[in-house]
């Protein structure tokens, strides 16, 4: 069959179909009048700009990503998708535009700090992401309980259904500024890893594209204004710019 | 003249506004068998459910031995252990054995000691000629056998007066005569009985008295053979004609 | 389809097959007794409580499962009552399979021909008697096709418990799929894993629909 | 506190919001019944044909829609039709073609069990005036059975309603999906926000349901008014 | 010797692995009734319902008129129409009318001008004293007056060879004479007709032919009066006695 996601196929098209979320606050979600917005988004309506196309946004959840693009739900990935081993087989990862690590959520009265202290304990997740990965890899006697939205997530915490809740640091990070009883005890747990736009597995030429543009927003300074204006009012002062960007891409 | 068991004064019965008994008065003696006939839709079955509770009276009363009942009656559980009835269609509980359906009674309603009741029942079976069938299911029956099996049934709570309604109706004609065999031997044996039926030799043959009913009314109501011979009304006359072709 | 993917997941799709055993059987015998409950309530027209498990039985059936965990499990905690996971999921089917046992034992019930009810009447049964020999014993066969066919149904609704993070078989699947990328392995566990629980049932279903047309229980 | 948390629905377009993401689950019920409806009916019939093969095929095929639960369909059809078979459709087109093959199933058994059940003298009459099998169906069986048909497929009807709440698994954008949304961008201002939003939807399916069961109820009781008069 | 309009030979007939009809051999005659008699279960029905294909036979063939009818014969539908049949339950289409019962056979299949076929139609309503229900629905009518509407549906193919299975059997006593009186009347206008019957007296006075059945075979084959006055069989004996009380 055809690439139906090259360039050429998505210009003839007129719309690029990118898959984002709905429910993370502040890389995409939907605001109360109804339109999508976040750090993905906006990066998402720059790339429908360049390529001079409309941009048709798919909701999706974690675990789902890599199935929208094998089955040509969507023709980019933009929601937050860390480059880890196993997906790369999957999927085809373009230039990262975002680092991330996975943290560790808990109640400030009664915060979690070490790793150690997570042993017995039960810790939620979302499924598919890198958190659970490294938990389901690293389990150190930890009973995860594994949702399929941010918004199950989040919600099953603050009913106290689990003790902690791990995820990419980055959302947790703008998560706790808003839930002030809640703190990040651990930063960064495993290694810190990128995340990157994702493509169809042999669709070069929209891979090609994405790292063009990548490289060339970069030179703009894109990615520190989309940070200043998605992400900065919702991160507390403790976060810094360059924990968060990739702004040396080469 | 002999003592009289039932005694029906002025029963009115209505279906919702509709009035489908209007002053229904007779007797029933002791030991006699009283046929009730009359055409279809007539009220011959409301008059036979309200005797023995199945159906509420607007207005009325019946007497029943001692007993003096009104509209609203509450105690028919105990009048009905006097009183047998069999239906048209068959109505053994499909569910427990020949065997367990006649027992039900004598041992659940009338608390009679197990052996007591056994024996009694298969005295009863064999009378109708069914001993074999007293661990069958109803299912296993006949038509036929399982009207035999319900009159059995009846008559195991020792009733002192017995209802049936067109007990073979639903019957193949060949399993009718059988029936009507068992009800005869029992009008032998002076059981008292209020009989619904449209086999018209057999109410001929087994009438003590006859009543005529038609829209809710006795029309008629003469001795046995009187009825047949010598109708009185132009309608009995009339359906006496379009019951033999 | 990569074979040696799926016999490793045995033991996992094993557990996970295990609990929707565990909590379909949980949640069904619960909603057998509810029925029940429900469904006698109305035979014999129990003034007051008719009323308020008719309510009961119009929100159960009108509203999805999902929504219903949703709030015992999300909504509930936050008006200050939570249970757990698989307390939700049991309560949630529950409360749905109940209206649905109901109305099968009310077919039932109200299946048993008058002239039954009449013939107790007739050899003296008291009302209870009554429910005891006659009405129970062939209103409840009576219903067993019915319920049969809410058990196929309810097992098939606990698939709906992944939302609510229970490991069962399709929270195991979609894990797998969100985290493996195995698809076409995982729906196959999945797929074999239900069909294992409903294909002997259904089996049985028109069985038993056979015999009940054929009237076997009857008279 | 219960007092300020129903505000989340009035809060900027967050009710219309909700009530377009319960137009999309509305659209796919809607599309999927009518196109199931005639498919079943043709099923069904065709089930009561003595064509031994026929009938083992569309038995699977019954058989495989009532085994398999519906999240499990919408995933099977959602991602492997287009990773094996390389048909694309849009989540909704899948759902709606989902539901649409599941209302055939169950519908072809409720029509069978229609036309089974009616006695067989009809159509040994049918059959005694002549009657060719089309002008048997046409003029006998369906519309004898229809009347039983009817609150049985009034109850399907609902459960496909009820059943469109799983179509936030497969990212269509439904009623469910837009209430997540909502409770994630305001869940700091209202912190009960989840209990109204999953409240209010709640309370739309039933609005939706409600008036389907009474009439199936409804109908139900003249039937049996019907078979006894 | 009259014309023959059917002649049955050797006509064997299984259901699953058992036999029910053996070696079934008889002849109906232009213009004649015949009536089959016999115990429940002996294969009445099922010889009736192999004459105009509702049920397959095994082996052995029907002539009817010049049509050679083998097993597994496909062309029952236009032979259907020249012979017509009622039967024992009543079987009234429930969601039509009188009228548009009737004219289903004579429209649909006959295609017949509406016209014409309504003329007819009236016509024979009339003949049954049934004109005033052309519009009612099934359910408005006795029982009694079902039938007649059946015989009159039969009747509206113009068929030349009539089936009867016992049409009288499920109706109140009341009713029975008014529907024999039609066949009756069918009879005397020398409509070819094969009828199954428990009413005795009715069979007694129309046949000209009686084929008794027992068990599948035709045990006894005699003149209407004859079977009824001295029948050959012990048999047949029996079975006249066990249908009069
Ligand atoms: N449950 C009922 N509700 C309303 N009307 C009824 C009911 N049962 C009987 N009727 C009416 O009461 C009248 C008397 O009916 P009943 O059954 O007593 O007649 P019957 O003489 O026994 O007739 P049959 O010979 O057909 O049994 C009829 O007009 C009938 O339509
Ligand atoms: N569909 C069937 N399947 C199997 N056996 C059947 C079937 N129909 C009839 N039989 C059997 O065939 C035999 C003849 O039945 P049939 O109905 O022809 O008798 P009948 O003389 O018409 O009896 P009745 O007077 O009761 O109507 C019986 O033994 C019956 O059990
Ligand atoms: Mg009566
Ligand atoms: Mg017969």
């Amino acid at each position: 069959a055809t690439n139906s996601s090259s360039v050429s196929a998505i210009k003839k098209r007129g719309t690029i179909k990118i898959a984002v979320f709905g429910d993370l606050q502040p890389y995409g979600w939907v605001t109360k009048s109804g339109k999508r917005t976040g750090y993905d988004v906006y990066l998402a309506r720059q790339i429908g700009k360049d390529l001079g196309v409309k941009v048709k946004f798919v909701q999706v959840n974690a675990d789902s990503r890599v199935d929208a693009l094998k089955s040509n739900k969507v023709d980019l990935v933009l929601a937050n998708f860390t480059v880890t081993p196993q997906r790369k087989k999957q999927v085809s990862f373009a230039k990262p535009y975002m680092k991330v690590s996975v943290g560790v959520l808990s109640k400030k009265s009664n915060p979690i700090t070490k790793a150690s202290q997570l042993k017995g304990k039960k810790v939620i997740v979302t499924k598919g992401t890198t958190a659970e990965q490294y938990f389901t890899e690293h389990s150190n006697g930890v009973t995860l309980q594994k949702y399929d939205s941010k918004t199950q997530q989040f919600n099953a915490l603050k009913n106290g259904r689990a003790s902690a809740l791990a995820d990419d640091n980055s959302y947790l990070f703008a998560w706790v500024k808003k839930h002030p009883t809640y703190t990040v005890g651990i930063k960064k747990i495993g290694t810190e890893s990128e995340i990157s736009p994702a493509v169809k597995k042999g669709n070069k030429s929209l891979l090609n594209w994405t790292n063009k543009e990548i490289t060339k927003l970069n030179k703009k300074g894109f990615f520190t204004t989309d940070y200043n204006k998605n992400l900065k009012p919702y991160f507390g002062s403790d976060v810094k710019p360059s924990d968060i960007i990739i702004t040396n891409n080469k | 003249m002999a003592e009289k068991l039932l005694t029906v004064s002025h029963l009115v019965k209505n279906y919702g506004r509709q009035e489908v008994l209007h002053d229904i008065n007779f007797t029933v003696e002791k030991g006699s068998v009283t046929v009730l006939l009359g055409p279809s839709g007539s009220g011959k079955s409301t008059t036979i459910r309200c005797l023995n509770g199945l159906e509420d009276f607007h207005s009325g009363e019946i007497q029943f031995k001692d007993q003096v009942i009104k509209p609203g009656f509450k105690k028919w559980q105990s009048v009905r252990q006097d009183i047998g009835m069999v239906f048209q269609s068959y109505d053994l509980f499909p569910n427990r054995t020949v065997i367990d359906n006649i027992l039900l009674g004598p041992l659940k309603v009338q608390k009679r000691s197990k052996d007591e009741a056994l024996a009694q029942a298969r005295h009863l079976l064999k009378e109708v000629q069914l001993s074999d069938y007293e661990n069958a299911y109803p299912r296993q029956l006949s038509g036929g056998q399982k009207q035999r099996i319900a009159i059995v049934r009846a008559l195991a709570l020792n009733p002192e007066f017995m209802l049936f309604d067109e007990v073979t109706a639903s019957l193949d004609p060949e399993m009718v005569r059988g029936v009507l065999e068992v009800i005869e031997g029992l009008a032998r044996q002076k059981m008292t009985m209020l009989v619904v039926t449209h086999e018209m030799n057999f109410a001929k043959q087994i009438a003590d008295k006859v009543l005529f009913l038609e829209n809710g009314k006795i029309v008629e109501e003469s001795a046995g053979h009187e009825f047949f011979d010598h109708p009185k009304t132009q309608r009995a006359q009339e359906f006496l004609n379009s019951m033999d072709f | 389809m990569d074979w040696s993917i799926v016999q490793q997941g045995i033991p996992t799709y094993e557990k996970a097959f295990l609990l929707t055993l565990k909590l379909s059987f949980e949640g069904i015998l619960g909603a057998i007794i509810v029925g029940l409950i429900v469904s006698f309530v109305r035979y014999f027209k129990v003034p007051g409580l008719q009323r308020i498990l008719g309510a009961y039985v119009e929100l159960s059936r009108n509203t999805p499962l999902l929504i219903q965990l949703f709030f015992i499990y999300y909504a509930f905690p936050e008006i200050g009552f939570k249970i757990s996971a698989q307390a939700s999921g049991i309560v949630g089917l529950i409360f749905l399979g109940g209206s649905y046992m109901a109305a099968s034992f009310d077919g039932g019930l109200n299946g048993v021909p008058k002239i039954q009810v009449e013939s107790g009447r007739a050899i003296g049964l008291t009302d209870w008697q009554l429910a005891r020999y006659v009405v129970l014993p062939q209103g409840l066969s009576l219903s067993i096709p019915a319920i049969a066919a809410n058990v196929i149904f309810l097992i098939k609704e606990t698939s709906i418990f992944t939302v609510i993070a229970i490991p069962e078989l399709t929270n195991t699947a979609l894990d797998q799929i969100g985290m493996l990328y195995d698809t076409n392995e995982a729906l196959f566990s999945l797929v074999v894993g239900y069909a294992i629980i409903l294909i002997p049932l259904s089996i049985l279903l028109t069985w038993l629909e056979r015999r009940t047309r054929r009237g076997t229980f009857g008279n | 506190m219960a007092h300020s948390g129903i505000n989340i629905l009035f809060e900027g377009r967050n009710m219309v919001r909700l009530l377009g993401g319960l137009w999309i689950s509305a659209k796919i019920a809607a599309i999927a019944i009518v196109v199931g409806l005639v498919l079943g009916i043709v099923l069904g019939a065709l089930r009561t044909l003595h064509n031994p093969l026929l009938r083992a095929i569309l038995r699977l095929y019954l058989e495989f829609f009532r085994v398999i639960p519906t999240v499990v369909l919408l995933f099977l059809f959602y991602y492997i039709l287009p990773q094996n078979f390389n048909i694309n459709m849009g989540a909704e087109s899948v759902a709606t073609l989902v539901f649409a093959l599941w209302f055939a199933a169950e519908m072809s058994d409720i029509v069978r069990g229609g036309i089974i059940s009616v006695s067989p003298h009809q159509v040994d009459s049918g059959k005694a005036i002549g009657l060719n099998r089309l002008q048997l169906y046409y003029y006998v069986l369906l519309p004898q059975s229809i009347q039983l048909m009817i609150p049985a497929t009034i109850n399907l009807v609902s459960r496909v309603i009820k059943t469109t709440s799983l179509l936030l698994l497969i990212s269509v954008m439904d009623v469910i999906n837009v209430g997540q949304q909502i409770i994630e961008a305001n869940g700091q201002r209202y912190e009960n926000g989840s209990f109204w939003v999953y409240g209010f939807i709640f309370i739309l399916y039933f609005i939706l349901c409600y008036p389907l069961s009474l009439w199936a109820r409804h109908l139900e009781r003249k039937e049996l008014v019907n078979a006894n008069g």
